[in-house]
């Protein structure tokens, strides 16, 4: 199984889950008003009122056979707004 | 006169509490307003600024005065984007100085309001309908910031830009991008907020009156308190931008200071075109020089991701914001009683 | 007469704001009250009702007829769920069929607030002691709804859960189960805030009145705007909960619009033999048509877990909710006002 | 040293919390109004003031020794009051 | 008479509904005031009590009496972190006692806030320069407690922390540590939003007395009921420390239930001294008496990480708040009512 | 790559911050209002405004080769002013 941990903006989040569902994965987890820094600058929790919008962290947790379907809707969308995805490696509890 | 004025706008509670923000972040306090507060006062003041502007519509009627204020606005909106455009071309982009015209076409809700708690101290009279023009305000700048950023595009990027959407999340043709254009423009939450509490002030005036009364302590009442409130926090926002306008480069921070007074001069012709009262004029202008820092980037960043959103945030919260509510505000209203006749 | 009243609700701040919300999702308008707001409004509506029904009922006294409303109430928080839950059982199992049952059998405060604002704006009076009727109201429907799940249980299936019970939280035997039972039907956060709110607001109007006025521009003059936001966001709330409906099935949607009249009938019917004034018949009314989303939802939860969520918040938050705010009340008033006498 | 991530309805929290210490977890973290979607359908941060209530993010780091242990409390809980859980692989710092 | 003053704080909104948190906490109930609509309350009341503070400071003027109570309530604010960091040194290490020594030399605003609702209730009056008092007394007692941490550090320590403070933020000198303590003591959050708004109403009252009456709404009269809500959140607050108590140790729980009244006394003997009115007194009282859980955790934590927070949080929030704002306040009035003539 | 999961004190995000970024990452995100349990004790979200403030969770991405430099510049930190730091294997997306 996989794990995949995504960063993006809150204003793309709905695009970014309806991509994650349609490429097959079962679930996933979104937590908001995450703050953070990257390539493009620092969020800061002061903007979540502003048209900026915080950061979201989504969690999706796949089997190994559906990453790649997952993979290959995410990165157009990080690419195109903003936003980091990263894998690794996990089991069901 | 003048300097009586910028002190005594100074000296107010909202500018007051906005410095205390400022302050707070110059000197190194630990001082926030937690999220998603400031979200609760900025959808408040919406709301209650919506409601109170859309009773004072039903009360003073859609008269041609009313509708031609209204109708200047929407074409201030349409034509100081373009404008700035040209020059902000100058120095950056296609996709930057779109984005970032399309902020100073739109309206800043929160400026708007602290410029009629300034004309409340004054007991100067302003009307309803400003709000209604204050609502219009918004997605007209939106749509024309986008038109100038495809424009402006060059050719295969536009190209690859439909090609990702495509692949990416499977939305096809073009006419669909003009959907979520639009949709950005007129259904973006503070947008729809401001005109659905516009219109529900309207119809609960018109039809249960009853209902006014009992609005009243919420809408009215509490409403200088929590821009108080809320100035504070975009003290503490706008100081932390500030830190940003290093990468910003002196001609953006020249354009985001000259911007303002600029297009409230525009908005002072057209309001002594129009006859407008000194009240309605001071709001005009403070409509025209504002800029947007929610509903635009908000649009931008979902319509023109090329653009660098901390540009456009930087300068019109950063910069533009405050030069506002501490000089502009005193400075329009001079200009106001030296231009515009009273009553 | 019938048809002034419908739009004299449907024309109020409350229920436009209401539509406002369900208008924004239908649209696609990105618009939201962001957690925990939601929570804070809530919380704030709970307080405020409890203390100022409390507040009224230390006037009015613990006469028979107040005890006799109250416990005419406790009785159909009891009645509704078994009728309901002989109904639901003809197409759910026995786990669902008690958790939707519990849900009608239960309140929804704000649904009474809306009612309670109605009954304003006409200037008709009702009684403090009808809070004190609604906050008895949530517990006995969940004790109802686990006894009628326990019993509908398969044999093994009770065993099952215990077993796991024992080695999952090491919680041992069935009489502590009773104590969560209990403890999920009468400390439930909002049950709790809601009686706990009317206990003060006894003592204080009883033991120290003036602190009763410094309560005043907090739990009354607020109110109304304060509903106002909140049924923003429910509409929100109910509109994005309509998108469940597809997998509730024509059954439940059903049972979900046509359960509020028959029980509104019932508190009529009730009410009339009581002798309760048109206010408080409304309520009643009300109260016995209107289904939990906050207490149940909670208590099923932690009690009944066999059962499917998505069902018993969808049909009390996506259908019985908007149309007890926008047809139930106005229908329920041109009744009342047609059965009962006037004071 | 093992990562476990649970993901579960914010009503549950309690006893899941007493469950992972009893479990012998020297520790653990919590992050709540989590939103997500699951087998069992999407929760949005609209019902978080419902009685629904949203989902919560547990993170426990133990050791490889205390995994089975910390498995065996929480199976039985997320069976019966739903939610999901992975393990992953860490080091301390 | 004694117990009628029991009587009444026991019985007004306030205390009620901290009972209602803690009870709730007792009982099982999961009523919680989620994060950060706590820390929105706690923001409100800081602001609006400085604003108020200061728009009566400018009535009052600073005059000879004004300026010794402040320095008074300074000099209090110094000494009584000497006199408990002697006691708890009986029993604790350098830091532990240093830190809690520094919680008990500072104040609780929302006591002080508490005492001024009593005030009002018994119709006493107070000045509102002795909000200054309490803004004062918070960074002394900081600075105090951080000296005696170090004072009473052992040499290697001070050494090591010196050089892991160096490895570890690359802050380098000792003396920039003491900037650190300054900006901690002086420019934490609370304590930098209660003076500005003291200043700020200060200003306003001074220059631009039109805002007060818009301020009114929201800083005054929304602010019993706001208090309430607070307090029944501080009530679950505080309850749920009481768990802690186990870790504490008798000596500590001893140390918190006398402190209280002990330093409540040295404020009466210097309140006599001086000459305040009643309602000054028992405002000057519970300075002394209550102890610091904002401000001072939040810079011991930062600038004493070596002592246990959980201890000096635990005392100040789950031991002396409580018995202040129960016991305390009617017990210090009766007391002033005995020894300090009416005005 | 290596992911690295930090809880702490909100008091001291701001030097964790800074150390993160001097140590070389190129990015980080944080999420705020946590709450858990760890060795020196309990932190619910009762406590969030008082001056304990509740804690921060910090994750950040970085090249293997980064990780000694960020371990080094926070070990410190956490020794002194409380929080623990994990760190598990990762890959870009
Ligand atoms: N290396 C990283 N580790 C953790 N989070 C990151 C990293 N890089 C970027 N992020 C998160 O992703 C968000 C968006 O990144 P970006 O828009 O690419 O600057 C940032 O604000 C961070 O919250
Ligand atoms: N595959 C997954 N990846 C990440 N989060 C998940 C996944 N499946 C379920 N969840 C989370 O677990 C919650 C409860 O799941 P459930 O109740 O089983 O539908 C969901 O609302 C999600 O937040
Ligand atoms: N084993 C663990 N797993 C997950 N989180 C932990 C663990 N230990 C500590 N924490 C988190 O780190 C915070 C600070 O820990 P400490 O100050 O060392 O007690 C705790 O409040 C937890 O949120
Ligand atoms: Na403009
Ligand atoms: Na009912
Ligand atoms: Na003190």
């Amino acid at each position: 199984m996989k794990r995949i941990d995504l960063f993006l903006s809150e204003r793309e989040l709905n695009r970014v889950c309806k991509a994650i569902t349609a490429a097959g994965a079962k679930g996933y987890s979104v937590m908001r008003h995450v703050t953070g820094m990257g390539p493009s600058g620092e969020i800061s929790e002061g903007m979540d009122f502003s048209g900026l919008g915080a950061n979201a962290h989504v969690i999706v947790f796949v089997e190994d056979a559906v990453l790649d379907a997952v993979g290959k809707a995410l990165r157009p969308l990080l690419k195109r707004y903003g936003g980091v995805g990263f894998v690794s490696s996990a089991e069901p509890l | 006169m003048q300097s009586s004025l910028v002190l005594q706008n100074l000296l107010s509670a909202p500018v007051l509490f906005f410095f205390l923000g400022i302050l707070g972040v110059l000197v190194g306090s630990d001082l926030e307003i937690p999220s998603p507060l400031p979200k609760l006062f900025s959808l408040y003041l919406l709301l209650a600024i919506g409601f109170k502007g859309g009773m004072e519509l039903a009360h003073s009627g859609l008269g041609p005065q009313v509708l031609l204020t209204i109708g200047a606005a929407v074409v201030m909106s349409l034509l100081v984007p373009l404008t700035s455009f040209l020059l902000l071309r100058l120095r950056l982009d296609g996709y930057n100085a779109a984005a970032i015209a399309a902020s100073y076409g739109s309206i800043s809700a929160v400026t708007f309001i602290t410029a009629e708690s300034f004309l409340n101290v004054l007991e100067v009279n302003f009307d309803g309908f400003m709000v209604a023009a204050l609502a219009l305000m918004e997605s007209p700048a939106i749509v024309v910031g986008v038109i100038l950023a495809k424009l402006s595009a060059p050719a295969e990027d536009a190209e690859s830009v439909r090609d990702q959407e495509n692949g990416g999340d499977q939305e096809g043709s073009g006419s669909l991008r003009w959907r979520e254009v639009l949709q950005e423009a007129f259904l973006n939450g503070s947008v729809y907020l401001l005109i659905g509490s516009l219109v529900i002030g309207y119809v609960v005036a018109a039809f249960s009156p009853a209902g006014l009364e009992k609005m009243d302590p919420f809408t009215e009442k509490l409403f200088y308190g929590a821009l108080c409130f809320f100035l504070l926090d975009m003290g503490i926002v706008a100081a932390q931008r500030l830190r940003d306008l290093r990468q910003t480069g002196a001609f953006l921070i020249g354009f985001s200071l000259l911007a303002p007074p600029v297009h409230a001069l525009l908005g002072l012709l057209v309001s002594a075109l129009l006859g407008l009262s000194q009240g309605n004029t001071l709001l005009f202008m403070v409509l025209c020089a504002s800029a947007s820092y929610i509903a635009v980037p908000a649009a931008m960043r979902m319509t023109v991701p090329q653009a660098n959103p901390s540009l456009y945030i930087s300068t019109a919260l950063g910069l533009t914001f405050p030069f506002n509510v501490v000089v502009g505000i005193p400075l329009y209203m001079a200009l106001t009683r030296h231009f515009i006749p009273v009553g």
